[in-house]
């Protein structure tokens, strides 16, 4: 556990759903919350706060886009059965929020932050580009995507500077890879990152000695506050290894403290496993 | 307002909803959105004599209305536990049930003494849904002999409340009971998860490096209650229901079935507002029904027999 | 497009998909809302020896994505089935499996004797879900001495291919599933309804005469997965999926967990155009695969081992 | 079974959702279908046609109040989950319809039709009576509500003749039950009747002699086409008796067939029942 849980459970409203390239863009207001920080994520679920067997069954969690008094925004990318639904959503309609959790990431003017993000990984590092520029803090942003017609181009024109666009078709910025733009020697930052592992994996290779790294990670989720142990990550204990819970000591990890384990965790005395 | 007191497996709860072990953590990581008081008793995460790191994600997966998980009992060891989480729900106005598992009857046991000496430990949950490693494997769960002996090396050391935790992944579950009855135990809890899996139809294979998870919520609610009633309807020990309930209804027809009490599991994850509701809408409904506590609404149910 | 023959359970079947006993009548009650072609194979409600009317109503209850049925075996008897089910079904371009109980193992096979007099019978399969008179009521399916004696004594008098239907309220099914093997069966059928039961909370009762019933539909297929990949990794006897499946995806599950083919139940019920959906699905899939048929994606799930 | 399925399963769209008395006029369009006779009934599943696992899970059985080419419209009460989620459709849903299912009621001059309606039992009367209007059949219409405010009057406004109107609070129509007019002695006609079950019980009691009396039943149903088995009642058959579905031999029975079992059916070797 990282400090107290400043999560609430609340009833939102949706006050508006519109396409935004690939992207959704939920616009919605919920009382009563405490403020995000970039980085910190809700768990959103649908329907009413009564429903006895929500479906889908377990809340998904999203990054917060920007959080503004009773205003929360997400954008979400469709995957699956509970992203469809989502976005299926009409305003007025109400839909359950805990939040906000998580870690967030670290603000700070030195050293100087490079935020890279990949496709639905952009939207908390629009909320933190959009919050270092509020506290005059010069940061680079490189954000990418599979095709130009990903873009989410409504959100990306809130931000105080444009970011560096990257696109694998080539029809938009520069073609090719966010890492590919930070390979080589360059002044060491504080990058602060998220998006698809692999990508994450990519960036470790081209981090400059001693650069500062912040690494947004991504797990399956039940309970978003810590308790359920379902969405752990491997970090560093010393010598050894522990499980850390994505959704409460992270979304956001210091990259050095993130760990490979090849043996994948210790083996359960059961070969078959339903012990809890 | 009616009052929700009943007394359950030995304790006496201030109402008869219970976190159900693995689904509330230590007890206080969820505070202040799902606050540990407003239970009446808590069941802690199971623990293990030694710390344990537990399985490798993906550790979930969500089926119709239910779950999987395969978590791999993940929990920080008996030492830890009594030294940092233990101390820490000092405060906590619930009664605090321990879940503990180990290997053999003896472990069980030396498990149990070291609880007994710590005065907010009201009672123990034996969880017997894991292999026992003298067996191969098998679950202890799925041998009345084994329920019988780790309740009776439990039992000789440990005084208060001792609830045997039973699987449903048997022939014949009053059987468990009866063996956890032999041995003394003050109730049993049913039911732990189905057994279950998914696949990925890409892979072909289980998300789970375990390949099969444990199935929990909704989805397994009309499994637990037919547990409860065969268990209950032997009228030989009391039991603590737990499986699929997310409303008070869902509480309201384990204590029909026969339950003493009712565990929370998975709702707490799916809906963390479903505690305080529940306690409502029981309240609520004993009051409408003209029913000041729930035993009115108990001898109502037997009196229409 | 992709061809969807298999070979199930010693038939070749035009597609993988069949109806599940119970769940389909005799074939023709549904026509032309669901056509009994469009099935690779049918497997009729389950026939006992003499007609039998069933249990009183309520017979359903709806669960969690899941419903409970007591119906309690109603079927017209051999008699009637053969003199006017079984010849309404020459005309049907499906496998006809015809699904069979009886209360002794001699009985059984003289059922299947008589059955096996009829050309249009394809298969039996054998539903053991049912209590054993001579045992006190115990489910022959919960015994692996009994499940081989009454597989044994069918196979004798009954050349075709017989497969056993396996129940899930048991401790180890592959334990089943070896007796099953051991007598002869050419495939075991696996799940059978989870025992499950529903709660009136104003009456405090079941709604149902026998008080538990058997769950079906979505929420028990993480169980009913468990199950088939549990007999098939042993490798002994093929199994036939089903429990719970209502998508191309979700008999996609059950081939990769090891079924050679799946049957539908309460999803007949719930969404009759299923069946022609599962099958377009299926199709499509594999199409979009670039397989031309079910073994090349079977390969491919083993590769990838 | 009595006779070919004449169902389809077709997808219908909500043209209208209009709050009725206690009870909601549902008006879908539904292209593809047999035409309905009066007694027979949809089964209407939420949704859309394709979902793999519809929420709830069952479709609902409720009889045709009209069905005119492609426009079907029910009307019901709320009692449970299915049909609050149902009173909540909005104009342009999808929904899912099987039907017409079900042996209609009789229709024919001779006995004159009483047609006797009680609460939610009132809408297949409602098509009856229209359809005989409109066949020229003379005929009574006698529907009984509990309260004034029950009274579904715009579906009544249908009719081509004034139900005579019963309610137990007496602020509509006569006070007291439908039944209790019927009491004593009259000419012997063709009772058609629906409603809860001890309005039925008490309708046979005053039954004249030698008076045809058909009454629309109602059990839970899965399938609604006869062969789950789910929906069955006690008929005669000479001597004995055995079970007709009411979905499939029914909704409408003679009152001549329908048997009292007091042992209510064989019992199962089973103690308790798990096997199908
Ligand atoms: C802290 C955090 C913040 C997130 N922020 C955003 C965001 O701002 N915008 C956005 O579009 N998405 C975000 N995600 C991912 C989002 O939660 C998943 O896309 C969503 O839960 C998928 O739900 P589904 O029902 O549509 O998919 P499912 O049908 O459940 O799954 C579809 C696919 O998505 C994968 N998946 C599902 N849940 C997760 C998860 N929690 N983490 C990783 N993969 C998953 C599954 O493995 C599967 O391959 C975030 C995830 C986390 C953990
Ligand atoms: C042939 C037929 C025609 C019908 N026509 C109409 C109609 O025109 N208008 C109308 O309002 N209702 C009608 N009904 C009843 C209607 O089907 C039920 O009210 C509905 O299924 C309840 O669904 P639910 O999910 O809201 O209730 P649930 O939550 O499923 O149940 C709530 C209560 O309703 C009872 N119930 C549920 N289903 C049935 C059923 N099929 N038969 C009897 N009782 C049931 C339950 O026992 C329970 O007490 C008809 C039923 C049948 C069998
Ligand atoms: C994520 C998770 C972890 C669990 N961990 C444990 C555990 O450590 N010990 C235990 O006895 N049961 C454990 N269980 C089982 C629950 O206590 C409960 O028996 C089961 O989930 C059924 O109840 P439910 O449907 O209300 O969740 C766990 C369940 C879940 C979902
Ligand atoms: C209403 C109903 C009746 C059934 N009758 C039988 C039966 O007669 N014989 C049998 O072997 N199984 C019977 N079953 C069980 C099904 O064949 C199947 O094993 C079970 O329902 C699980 O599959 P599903 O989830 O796809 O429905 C019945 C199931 C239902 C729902
Ligand atoms: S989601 Fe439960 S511990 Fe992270
Ligand atoms: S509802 Fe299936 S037989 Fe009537």
């Amino acid at each position: 556990m990282s400090g107290e849980l400043s999560a609430a459970y609340r009833s939102g409203r949706v006050r508006a759903l519109k396409r935004d390239g690939l992207y959704y863009h939920l616009s919605m207001e919920a009382p009563g919350l405490a403020p995000s920080e970039p980085g910190a994520f809700f768990m959103i679920g649908l329907g009413e706060i009564e429903s006895p067997a929500p479906d889908p069954l377990l809340m998904r969690p999203m990054s917060v886009l920007n959080h503004d008094g009773d205003f929360v925004d997400i954008l979400f990318k469709v995957v699956g059965r509970g992203t469809e639904l989502l976005a299926a959503a009409e305003p007025g309609d109400s839909l359950r929020l805990l939040g906000p959790l998580g870690r967030p990431f670290s603000r700070a003017a030195q050293p100087q932050p490079i935020l890279v993000g990949g496709g639905a990984g952009v939207p908390p590092l629009c909320f933190l580009s959009r919050r270092l520029s509020a506290e005059g803090i010069a940061h680079r942003v490189l954000f990418g995507f599979n095709s130009a017609d990903d873009v989410p181009d409504s959100a990306l024109s809130k931000l105080s500077q444009e970011p560096e666009i990257f696109t694998l078709d080539g029809r938009r910025g520069q073609k090719g890879h966010t890492v590919a733009a930070l390979a080589g020697d360059r002044e060491a930052g504080r990058i602060q990152a998220c998006g698809p592992g692999p990508m994450l994996e990519a960036l470790k290779k081209v981090r400059q000695p001693g650069e500062a790294m912040e690494l947004s990670l991504e797990e399956r989720m039940a309970c978003g506050m810590g308790f359920c142990r379902g969405c752990v990550r491997p970090v560093a204990t010393g010598d050894d290894w522990r499980y850390a819970t994505v959704c409460r000591e992270g979304p956001v990890f210091d990259a050095d403290d993130l760990v490979d384990v090849n043996e994948a965790g210790e083996v359960c005395l059961q070969e078959e496993g339903s012990c809890g | 307002m009616a009052d929700l007191l009943v007394f359950a497996g030995g304790l006496e709860l201030k109402n008869p909803m219970l976190a159900a072990s693995g689904c509330f953590g230590y007890g206080l990581e969820a505070d202040p959105v799902i606050p540990p008081s407003l239970f009446g008793g808590i069941v802690t995460k199971t623990i293990t004599p030694a710390p344990r790191r537990g399985n490798p994600v993906p550790r979930l997966a969500e089926t119709h209305a239910g779950m999987l998980n395969s978590i791999g009992l993940e929990n920080v060891g008996l030492d830890a536990f009594l030294a940092d989480k233990l101390p820490a729900l000092e405060d906590v106005d619930s009664k605090i049930v321990v879940s503990v598992s180990a290997g053999s009857a003896g472990e069980f046991a030396e498990m149990a003494e070291r609880l007994a000496e710590h005065a907010r430990v009201d009672a123990l949950e034996l969880n017997l849904s894991c292999p026992n490693v003298a067996e191969h494997g098998r679950n202890f769960a799925a041998d009345p002999a084994a329920v019988a002996a780790i309740g009776k090396a439990v039992r000789r050391v440990f005084a208060r409340p001792m609830w045997i935790k039973l699987s449903p992944n048997v022939t014949d579950i009053s059987e468990v009971a009866r063996a956890a009855q032999d041995a003394g135990a003050d109730a049993v809890t049913a039911i732990n998860t189905l057994l279950g899996m998914d696949i990925n139809i890409d892979s072909g294979k289980s998300p789970f490096a375990r390949v099969t998870a444990g199935l929990s919520g909704p989805a397994i609610l009309p499994v637990a209650l037919a547990a409860v009633w065969r268990i209950a309807r032997e009228g030989g020990i009391p039991t603590i229901g737990v499986g699929g309930a997310s409303s008070a209804k869902g509480l309201l027809k384990f204590l029909a079935a026969g339950a003493e009490a009712v565990q929370l599991g998975t709702v707490l994850f799916s809906d963390p507002g479903a505690p305080q509701r529940i306690l409502d809408d029981l309240a609520t409904h004993l009051d409408a029904q003209g029913h000041t506590n729930l035993n009115s609404l108990r001898e109502q149910w037997k009196e229409q027999a």
